[in-house]
């Protein structure tokens, strides 16, 4: 590419390695050379010596060597360094010459073949004229050689060839061509390159040796030559550390030279080399430092060396390819492993580099004045075709004086050098250091300063015309400006932007960045702004805009016809801005009036649209969108209608929708989904901005945080409204729909608590404070959800007064129709409820209608609803005890089969409401009645709170029941309701199931008949039944005990039996002797029989006391006669 | 004495600059952007370097052919930034100090301006002029 | 901890800033609530009468100063002890009416307005205005009725802040103190 | 400016003020509690400013909390925090057993309900400070008996 005028030599870069030429091979036809050659190419890693092969015909010519000059009496030097020079060390002048010659010690023809090697040596010397070179030779062998000493043949004949080729013993060699090839062409390299140092020493010594012959007047263009080649020989050497020593110097030792317009290149480009060296070595000897140090000195030292002020653009490229030389020996000596970091790397010295190309590419405007036409003869072209020295002027090749010698050449050279120049792509050389730097920053974590170089990359692009990428990168980097808020530079960038639309006639981008160019996030000046609107304008009309200032002529031309095409070409003239990542001219808030409204109530919405630029702006259309699309229809708002729209700059402007929501949509939320406004027409150009969900830019959201701590008084005095000061308005996205408050009320009449599994009455009044008809009243009415899960297993609804629901029935009864219900009127209505289970519950009476309103002169009819709950609790309505006693209302806590107990029922009211029993009775299991057919004692009794109804029940076991276990007895039901409760309504029926009793069998029963009375010295006869219930005869031994109270006739101790299943009687006379309540006699009984039952067991059966009444006035004989 | 000098708030945007007028202020909006980097990094490197001594201010960031940037950072994240001609050598590192501290003192005044909406760009006369005093007097 | 800073000496310092800001707190908030400067400037003297009526007490009971003899020992003793105890600056008395009724209180530097700048839409704003309505507080929890108001302030451009304070009666003993 | 008596009746003052003007529509005083609080938080931004000029860069957020509880609460309320525990997942609480705002009002049950008002302030003036150093938090203040008080600090990770 151009400029490569500028660039480094490739020799002054690569690292000089020692040269040495193998001759004598024929790598061509002879395999084994070609074998000997591979080894000595392939490979060279580190490990191996820093040598350079080459292979030469034996007779090849070296560079001839110049006469040794005796004095430097009159010699003037042309320049400082030859341009052959370099390359003339490392690839022309070998260090040693090496000569490969097949020859066994024990070769047949030994003494031609000794001689023949002989001359070949010679030819070899004598094309090396006078050069120091060395001359080794290598005998390539087919034996493997016996251990020194052993073969006496090999070392005679040995000591006879070297004095043949006159050649020391050290120049010698072996190669056996055997299987350890690589091994010995190892060793043998080695030796060679012990040849090549002691070879470069002696240069060293000889450059060295000239110093004496120099003086400080005519010569200081030879003290910088010798340093630098001494350092260079010292690196072939690789003897870096001298080298770096020796560059050193010759580095001071031309900033020594007198410098003058003429020289000034020479001089520079000889610094830059060795410069260029030091900083490698430095950089090689992992020292970066010094290198950095070194590199600063240097420009520092030659920043101002400008030289020829017609060619001051020369300047400018040799400073910035000075940088890019050291950004890449940085970046190298990273790639070999030094660690760079954010503020000391490559990518400072490669932007420093584009810097200095913009600097060449302006000076380069300034200077190469175009028309004129390239000289002729060529004054840049030599008869050599290059320059003898490095930094010199090809139509004065040698000339050090300080004025030029003939001032015609100097011009037209001058003029060619800048015509030349006149055709450098200076745009591309810039990108490419600004990629490179960008590529470095990147690297080291400098995002700011990477958009940055982008952003000089992209302007770079502008002016090569490239708009597309210009764009692109300006694009690219832009958001990130717009996100930190640098207005000024963000500005910039847009405007910059803004020409590359223009240029390409890209409309969309061109709208867009006018659009932000316009806004708040914009610092351009009042008339900047007003043209732009004009522009803008122009193009919503579909015209086409004036050029951007400062757009290259040219290409606005271009521009032009570019604009008029498209403006032609219809359609596809409707674009969409998402305002989200921009920050337009245009602001738009959204909020709702409230965050709920009824659904009878309009919906009202309120967007505020400002906008910022200079001129009064006017849009076409205004339109929200919901989140239900069927409403958007209410909120657009168009020019076509009364609605102004125009924008007054900085004037906050409010458009106020408002709608009626759809019944459905009760419980619902609306949600502002997003806002487009619509500026130009549709016979022109129309864009739409559309602002997501409330509206809010890219920078809104700030802007909101910062109004909200500030401390600015929001618009003062009545002069607005406070809302209209733009940073006050807060939005609002969304609302709830919330149903009409109903216009009715809803009683509930009855007497709590509930009483178990009764039908508990709750009369439900709806009245209506509509002014027109609640249509279909529904009620929902039960067991109010989400309470206790076995609440809903326990708890039962029904509209039947008349039957008691079962377990079926729902524990909820949904939407029970109530018909209409006219303005003013009342519904009633009467709901049971049946609660299984005791506790407190709560009831939900859910009354819902649609009623007929108007809304904004809109007929709606909306479904209202009021809920009422009220807990009641649910008691037990009574208690019921059970207790067996015997006949003798003796508590019994064992009952003998086949003999008759009483059942005694007390049934206590725990309602705080009368209670009425209906009736009562028993559901015997096993027992049986006494009494033929038994019936409630307790039928339509009324019981009060706490009062007690008991029934009494004489029951028997019958016999033959398996005696001495349990029997279950049977239920006890009582059927009642509340008194206060409907006489045709339901009886309630409570069943208790009575408790198991004990059985016993008593082998004899026996018991007495006797009146329920005696009477003073009256007889009264008791007889006495003594039943066997045994299957076996029954001894019984019966004693009476006298007692005070009785006489008695009767036998007073008799032993008797009895038949199984039979009965005895015995009849007694007693004759009570005293008056009032007298135990009777005692009678015993013994059963000899079964010892096992007790006899106290039967005492149980006998009557224990009888009541005496006194005598009577006048005496009965006839009772004592009857005795 | 400074050629550039800038503000700059916690979320990185500028709250004042203010540069020599003779030269392209753009310029020096764009050297102060990019100094931030540097700015991040020595902040988010707190703690981790071996011997941090958690100073305020960071020294200079980075150097350019012709300007050197130096930079100090708030405990309230307040980034301030100072530009001087890199051929001005005679400046001494304590004397940019004493320039920071000036600008924190002045800044913290502004802070506590009960009328100052912290966030806001500064506009205050009284900063204005302790700024002016640091400045190149130009023209 | 890493930072034992010597806090404690310029903590006096701090809670006097505490109060300035809180002070610029308040006034900022009057002038969001209110309409125009007037109606702050109202409130701050109200508000200000509010703390002169309490801070009296807690004067008297620190300062071991007896009853003044007349106005101009009053006017020592405001700009002597009670400036000095409570905003740590020592006004100076100037500018005496000829009838000895009337003196200015001249302030190089006001505490309470440290840091501010008023913005151009306040140019009527009296911020410091809370230090009249303490003065006139304070002077009638001790029989006197004085009419205190700002004649210059640096805050408006003057060269310094003067407090002009006229004494207008002594209040009888048994009447209440005015509203509040 | 020995003591803290201006700043006392000035605080009250404020209280005073707010909730007087909070009356009628907003008269719920949660409205004048976060006034209060937001001129808490302006004052805590200024204070904490000043206050960190001299001190070297904060570590972390636990660094900027002690000095909070020492450095700022003693130029503020005269005393340390008493008591600062953190849960180590954004909670903090702040104890100070004998609150500076809280002594002058006598103990007692009939004030605990006054005693939102009277920590408001303070609350923004924590949140405020905390804010300027880059902690974005939720400050809430309890107190059960007077005049200690508790002061919850929740961050706001971003």
């Amino acid at each position: 590419m151009a400029g490569s005028q500028w660039d480094l030599p490739p020799e002054l870069c690569c690292r000089p390695m020692a040269f040495v030429a193998l001759t004598g091979l024929d790598v061509v036809y002879n395999a084994v050379h070609r074998a000997i050659w591979d080894a000595f190419c392939a490979n060279r890693r580190a490990d191996r010596v820093p040598i350079s092969f080459k292979v030469l015909a034996g007779d090849h010519e070296y560079p001839k060597c110049r006469t040794k000059r005796t004095s430097y009496e009159w010699y003037i030097p042309k320049g400082i360094l030859k341009t052959g020079w370099m390359n003339k060390h490392l690839n022309l002048v070998p260090a040693l010459v090496v000569l490969f010659y097949e020859l066994d010690w024990d070769d047949p023809q030994w003494k031609e073949k000794q001689s023949e090697c002989a001359t070949k040596v010679e030819i070899v010397r004598t094309s090396l004229q006078g050069r120091n070179a060395k001359v080794a030779v290598v005998l390539i062998q087919k034996k493997t050689p016996l251990p020194p000493g052993e073969d006496l043949v090999a070392s005679e004949r040995a000591q006879a060839l070297c004095t043949a080729c006159d050649l020391s013993g050290k120049s010698l060699f072996v190669l056996p061509h055997t299987d350890h090839l690589v091994g010995y062409i190892i060793r043998l390299e080695n030796a060679f390159y012990e040849h090549a140092q002691t070879y470069y020493y002696t240069e060293i010594r000889r450059v060295k040796s000239h110093k004496e012959f120099l003086n400080k007047t005519t010569h200081q263009l030879l003290f910088v030559r010798h340093q630098f080649k001494i350092a260079f020989f010292s690196e072939l050497k690789q003897d870096t550390q001298n080298a770096l020593k020796y560059y050193r110097t010759a580095y001071s030792l031309v900033h020594e030279l007198r410098a003058h317009e003429t020289n000034m290149l020479e001089i520079k480009t000889m610094a830059g080399f060795i410069n260029y060296k030091i900083c490698r070595l430095c950089f090689q000897h992992n020292t970066p430092l010094d290198a950095i140090a070194q590199f600063r000195k240097h420009m520092d030292q030659c920043k101002k060396k400008i030289g020829c002020a017609e060619l001051a653009f020369e300047h400018s490229a040799w400073m910035s390819k000075q940088f890019q030389s050291f950004g890449e020996l940085f970046d190298e000596a990273i790639k070999l492993g030094l660690t760079a970091i954010q503020t000391q790397n490559p990518g400072f010295y490669y932007q420093q580099a584009a810097c200095y190309t913009q600097d060449r590419k302006q000076l380069a405007h300034q200077l190469c004045q175009a028309g004129a036409s390239y000289p002729s003869p060529d004054p840049l072209d030599t008869q050599s075709g290059g320059l003898d020295f490095y930094g010199q002027r090809p139509w004065r090749q040698g000339h050090q004086s300080i004025d030029p010698q003939d001032a015609e050449k100097e011009k037209v050279g001058i003029l060619a050098l800048q015509i030349k120049e006149r055709d450098v792509p200076h745009s591309e050389l810039i990108i490419a250091l600004l990629g490179n730097a960008v590529a470095q920053f990147k690297k080291y974590k400098c995002p700011r300063m990477k958009s940055h170089l982008m952003v000089q990359m992209g302007e770079e692009y502008y002016h090569a015309k490239d708009y597309t990428k210009a764009f692109k990168l300006l694009d690219y980097v832009m958001c990130d400006y717009r996100t930190e808020r640098w207005c000024a530079l963000l500005t910039d960038i847009l405007s910059t932007a803004l020409r590359c639309a223009y240029l390409m006639a890209s409309v969309k981008d061109y709208i867009l960045y006018c659009m932000e160019l316009l806004g708040r996030a914009s610092d351009l000046k009042e008339e900047q702004k007003s043209r732009i609107e004009k522009n803008l304008l122009k193009v919503l009309m579909n015209d086409v805009p004036e050029p951007e200032p400062d757009c290259d002529p040219s290409s606005v031309g271009a521009a032009r016809s570019l604009w008029t095409d498209r403006m032609a070409l219809a359609g596809s003239n409707e674009m969409t801005i998402e305002v989200q990542d921009y920050i337009p001219f245009i602001q738009c808030k959204a909020k709702f009036q409230s965050p709920s409204f009824h659904v009878d109530q309009p919906i009202q919405l309120q967007v505020f649209v400002r906008a910022d630029c200079p001129h009064p702006v006017s849009f076409n259309k205004l339109s929200v969108s919901l989140s239900n699309q069927e409403y958007n229809q209410w909120c657009v708002a168009e020019s076509s209608g009364q609605e102004d729209m125009t924008l007054l700059p900085g004037k906050p402007k409010r458009y106020r929708f408002s709608f009626v929501a759809k019944t459905e949509d009760v419980g619902k939320k609306i949600e502002i989904t997003g806002i487009e406004l619509m500026m130009g027409s549709d016979n022109g150009r129309c864009v739409f901005l559309s602002w997501r969900g409330a509206g809010g830019d890219a920078a809104s959201a700030h802007e909101a945080l910062q109004s909200s701590r500030s401390s600015r008084r929001w618009a003062r005095g009545n002069e607005a409204h406070p809302e209209l000061d733009w940073d006050g308005i807060t939005l609002q996205n969304s609302t709830m729909i919330i149903s009409r408050v109903p216009k009715i009320s809803v009683v509930l009449s009855h007497q709590p608590p509930i009483l178990t599994n009764e039908m508990y009455c709750i009369r439900l009044a709806v009245q209506s404070q509509e002014d027109a008809v609640a249509r279909d009243v529904q009620l929902t009415t039960g067991l109010k959800p989400g309470q206790d899960a076995n609440l809903s297993q326990t708890t039962h609804v029904t509209l039947d007064a008349f039957k008691v629901c079962d377990d079926s029935a729902a524990s909820l009864l949904p939407d029970v129709p109530l018909g209409d219900l006219q303005p003013g009127g009342t519904l009633e209505k009467c709901i049971y409820f049946r609660c299984g289970s005791t506790g407190p519950r709560v009831f939900l009476f859910h009354v819902a209608y649609s009623v007929e309103t108007a809304v904004e002169g809109r007929q709606i009819i909306c479904k209202c609803h009021k809920d009422e709950t009220v807990t009641i609790d649910t008691l037990v309505p009574f208690d019921v005890s059970v207790k067996f006693v015997s006949t003798k209302f003796e508590p019994l806590d064992r009952v003998a089969v086949d003999i008759p107990f009483l059942l005694l029922t007390d049934v206590v009211s725990s309602s705080p409401w009368p209670l009425l029993l209906a009736s009562s009775s028993l559901q015997l299991l096993t027992l049986t009645s006494n009494t033929p057919q038994l019936q409630s004692q307790l039928q339509e009794v009324v019981l009060q709170t706490a009062e007690c109804a008991t029934e009494c029940f004489c029951l028997r076991c019958p016999p033959g029941t398996n005696d001495n276990n349990t029997v279950a007895t049977g239920q006890y039901l009582i059927s009642w309701r509340r008194q206060s409760s409907n006489p045709d309504g339901p009886l309630i029926q409570t069943t208790v199931t009575l408790p198991h009793i004990i059985l016993e069998s008593v082998p004899v029963y026996i018991y007495a008949d006797l009146p329920s009375f005696g009477r003073v010295r009256e007889s009264l006869p008791v007889r006495y039944h003594i039943e066997n219930r045994t299957s076996l005869v029954q001894e019984v031994e019966m004693a009476v005990e006298p007692s005070d109270a009785f006489m008695f006739s009767g036998l007073k101790q008799v032993r008797l039996r009895i038949l199984p299943g039979t009965e005895q009687q015995m009849l007694y006379n007693y004759y009570p002797l005293m008056a009032g309540y007298q135990t009777l006699p005692q009678l015993n009984i013994n059963l000899p029989r079964c010892q096992s039952s007790n006899t106290q067991a039967l005492k149980r059966f006998l009557p224990q006391r009888i009541f005496v009444k006194p005598q009577g006035r006048q005496p009965e004989d006839a009772s004592i006669a009857a005795a | 004495m400074a050629v550039c000098i800038a503000v700059i708030a916690k979320e990185n945007y500028p709250l004042y600059i203010r540069s020599v007028a003779t030269q392209n202020e753009l310029k020096f909006h764009y050297t102060v952007h990019t100094s931030l980097d540097v700015v991040e990094e020595k902040i988010s490197s707190v703690g981790k370097a071996l011997g941090d001594q958690r100073e305020l201010y960071l020294g200079l960031l980075y150097p350019t052919e012709d300007y050197k940037v130096y930079g100090y950072v708030t405990n309230s994240k307040v980034k301030f930034v100072i530009v001087v001609d890199s051929s001005n050598t005679s400046l001494r590192d304590n004397e940019i100090r004493s320039m920071f501290r000036k600008l924190h003192n002045s800044f913290t005044d502004v802070m506590c301006n009960p009328f100052y909406n912290p966030g806001d760009p500064i506009q205050s006369k009284a900063f204005n002029g302790v700024v002016s005093g640091m400045m190149v007097q130009t023209g | 901890m890493s930072r034992q800073s010597n806090r404690t000496t310029d903590s006096k310092k701090m809670n006097s800033e505490l109060f300035t800001l809180t002070y610029g707190a308040l006034v900022t908030q009057l002038c969001k609530d209110y309409e125009n400067d007037e109606e702050v400037n109202k409130q701050l003297d109200k508000m200000g009468y509010n703390i002169g009526v309490r801070l009296i007490e807690d004067f008297l009971a620190r300062s071991s100063v007896g009853r003044c003899q007349d106005f101009r020992e009053t006017a020592d003793v405001i700009a002597k002890v009670a400036f000095k105890m409570y905003l740590g600056v020592t006004p100076s008395v100037t500018n005496w009416s000829p009838a000895g009724d009337e003196f200015s209180l001249i302030l190089e530097n006001n505490p309470l307005a440290d840091f501010v700048e008023l913005p151009d839409n306040h140019s009527t704003l009296v911020y410091s205005n809370l230090l009249c309505g303490a003065l006139r507080g304070a002077l009638e929890m001790v029989q006197m009725a004085v009419d205190v108001k700002f004649a210059q302030d640096t805050l408006r451009g003057d060269g310094v802040t003067e407090i002009r304070m006229k004494f207008i009666k002594r209040i009888e003993e048994n009447l209440p103190a005015g509203d509040e | 400016m020995a003591h803290e008596a201006p700043f006392q009746l000035l605080h009250s003052e404020l209280i005073h003020y707010i909730c007087k003007t909070a009356d009628g529509a907003d008269s719920e005083n949660g409205r004048s509690v976060t006034k209060l609080e937001n001129m808490g938080f302006r004052v805590g931004q200024g204070l904490i400013e000043r206050l960190t000029k001299d001190t070297a860069r904060f570590k972390d957020e636990l660094d900027v909390m002690k000095f909070i509880c020492k450095d700022f609460w003693t130029c503020v309320f005269k005393k340390q925090i008493d008591n600062l525990r953190t849960n180590h997942q954004g909670i903090y609480v702040l104890q100070d057993n004998k609150f500076l705002l809280l002594c002058h009002m006598s103990a007692g049950k009939q004030y605990l309900e006054h005693a939102p008002k009277y920590l408001a302030f303070t609350c923004g003036l924590v949140r405020g400070a905390l804010s300027n150093m880059g902690v974005k938090s939720i400050v809430t203040a309890e107190v059960s008996v007077m005049p200690a008080c508790k002061f919850q600090v929740m961050i706001q990770k971003l």
